[in-house]
């Protein structure tokens, strides 16, 4: 998943009006994202976060093959995009300058861009260290006699080392878990199956069947979308209590027509 | 024996950068007045007399390296030891603790947007970035600063050699260099 | 660019001798003949200018090292050690053997992930860990324990006082498995 950036190769394509990205090509949905912008001449401080999410969301859905992990990362940012749009739409007492919902996403990416440019810059002054080269063959010499040498490593800095060891089970685990890839459309599908059938279903009923965190993500996506289209309704009497799905004033229309879905998927 | 020999040779057979204060141990006859002098004198003589190699600071010590013209030479030998590139999430990883020291990985990760571990584990195992501490919180997480094998590997030698956030042309809004109220919580 | 710069930057920066057929691959523009001349040239050079290095040949082709009279320089300088402190890497391995003495280095090595043959000599020649017996298993591996030294130097009066046990990694807690224990003498 995290590939070296090629600058020499675009890593995005405008195709039929949508931005197709290889996100194989990012180090993680901040360059991602960053990318989605830069590359639009989009201003940064006035993101049209509708639109952005759109295309962010498309191209994570192309993140088949990558590890659950670093999809979770991508999956992430999605539900923030998505969290910020939301937010937006709502009116409030926080919907006003000083709390746009951009703002610590935008604060986030100017920041991310930054240290990007100083890993470039990093990038040069290595490359030039790299055309001098030190002393290549040096003199046996005899060992240090290190046991009368002055000591004054303090009790804190062992017990640090200590601390900042990470279990090596984690390292070993190299091997790759092979997931399904999950479409946002077999979600849809699943959802509008359950409402159809008894005209509301439990979100947590819904994911239940996986463990994994990107059905959940996915499953939520497909929610919100169909909740934009009016498909379902979306419950919840309070924060953190259970979420409802309901079938919706729009429920059986476009589900008609499969290509109108995609289009409005992506 | 004159100063400046004395220095050359210890110079010519050491494989780390040493500081003007280490090379006084050769000798007791020499301090680090001294030291430098004969370090200014070799500088000029291997200038003048056109060496393939120069004396360069790194860090708070000298060494002995090749004129980068040469590379072209170098490069086509086996027995002339290459130090690896770092990969780019490694250089990103690297570049938010170069500016944000000491700072703990977790923040590191926020700053990314990605999982770091991996990346911090080649930082610490190359000797580019070392725990120097631990910061205030839940876990008392380690915070992590450069290493004087960080500027080598770059070739500074002092942190001012780093680019300065307000030279760069991407900047916050209110001008302000990277912000230190990210909070951690992702 | 002269042959005589080319050729003493290859010999300055090549870890091994080179003979003069291995030196001519630098440039197409060389052949022996030509650096057998620069190798001359760098000779005379080198003796006329007093540097304290010079151009040997040994069994394997020509190298630069420095001269047998700056030796009791060299070697006053090697018992001085570089620092007082230790490194990331060190101190890793002391806390790891501090914590699950007796331990073998390739349980150390399990623990960090990396070879640790450097770092536990480095700790042996510091006096801070010991052999203190053999592991059962192929090899009967050394096993190590740190010693009066260390617990002089970190201020314990016994292992039983080495501080908040119950914050540590899981893999460093006593009787924790260590699951490299198999893989490695297997």
């Amino acid at each position: 998943m995290i590939l070296e950036r090629d600058g020499s190769r675009d890593p995005g394509t405008i195709e039929d009006g949508l931005l197709v990205v290889e996100t194989e090509r990012f180090h993680g949905p901040l360059d991602l994202l960053l990318h989605l912008i830069r590359t639009q001449d989009i201003d940064i401080f006035d993101i049209p976060i509708a639109r952005i999410t759109r295309q962010f969301l498309t191209a994570i859905e192309e993140l088949h093959d990558g590890d659950v992990d670093e999809a979770g990362e991508f999956l992430e940012m999605a539900a923030t995009l998505v969290r910020i749009k939301a937010r937006m739409l709502l009116p409030g007492p926080a919907d006003d300058e000083d709390h746009d919902p951009r703002a610590e996403l935008v604060r986030r990416l100017l920041e991310y861009e930054q240290i990007r440019e100083i890993a470039s810059r990093l990038r040069s002054a290595e490359d030039d260290r790299g055309r001098r080269f030190g002393k290549g063959f040096v003199q046996p010499r005899s060992r240090p006699a290190l046991m009368d040498a002055p000591l004054t490593v303090t009790w804190e800095d062992v017990f640090a080392a200590a601390l900042a060891i990470e279990a090596p089970v984690e390292r070993e685990r190299e091997h790759r878990v092979e997931t399904r890839p999950v479409s946002m459309r077999e979600k849809v599908d699943l959802i509008v199956a359950a409402v159809t059938q008894r005209r509301r279903i439990e979100f947590a009923k819904l994911i239940a069947p996986w463990k994994e965190r990107i059905h959940g993500v996915m499953t939520f996506l497909a929610g919100l979308e169909l909740g934009r289209r009016r498909v379902v309704t979306l419950r919840q009497t309070e924060p953190f209590s259970p979420l409802w799905i309901y079938r919706g004033p729009n429920a059986g229309i476009g589900s008609a027509d499969p290509s109108a879905d995609d289009e409005a998927l992506r | 024996m004159n100063d400046a020999s004395i220095v050359e040779a210890i110079l010519f057979a050491s494989d780390a950068p040493l500081a003007a204060g280490d090379i006084v141990r050769a000798d007791e006859a020499l301090d680090e007045d001294r030291v430098e002098a004969a370090l200014t004198a070799l500088r000029d003589e291997y200038d003048r007399s056109g060496r393939a190699f120069e004396l360069r600071q790194v860090a708070d010590g000298y060494q002995l390296i090749t004129r980068p013209e040469f590379a072209p030479y170098l490069e086509r030998f086996d027995t002339v030891p290459r130090t690896s590139r770092l990969s780019g999430p490694a250089l990103e990883a690297l570049a938010i603790v170069a500016y944000r020291q000491p700072i703990s990985r977790v923040e590191v990760e926020y700053i990314r947007g990605v999982n770091s571990t991996g990346v911090i584990r080649t930082l610490l195992d190359r000797g580019l970035i070392e725990a120097v501490g631990r910061g205030e919180g839940v876990g008392r997480p380690v915070l992590y600063g450069t290493t004087g094998r960080f500027m080598e590997h770059f070739g500074f030698a002092s942190l001012d050699d780093l680019p300065r956030p307000e030279e760069l042309p991407v900047v916050l809004r209110d001008g302000a260099p990277l912000a230190g109220e990210a909070d951690a919580e992702g």
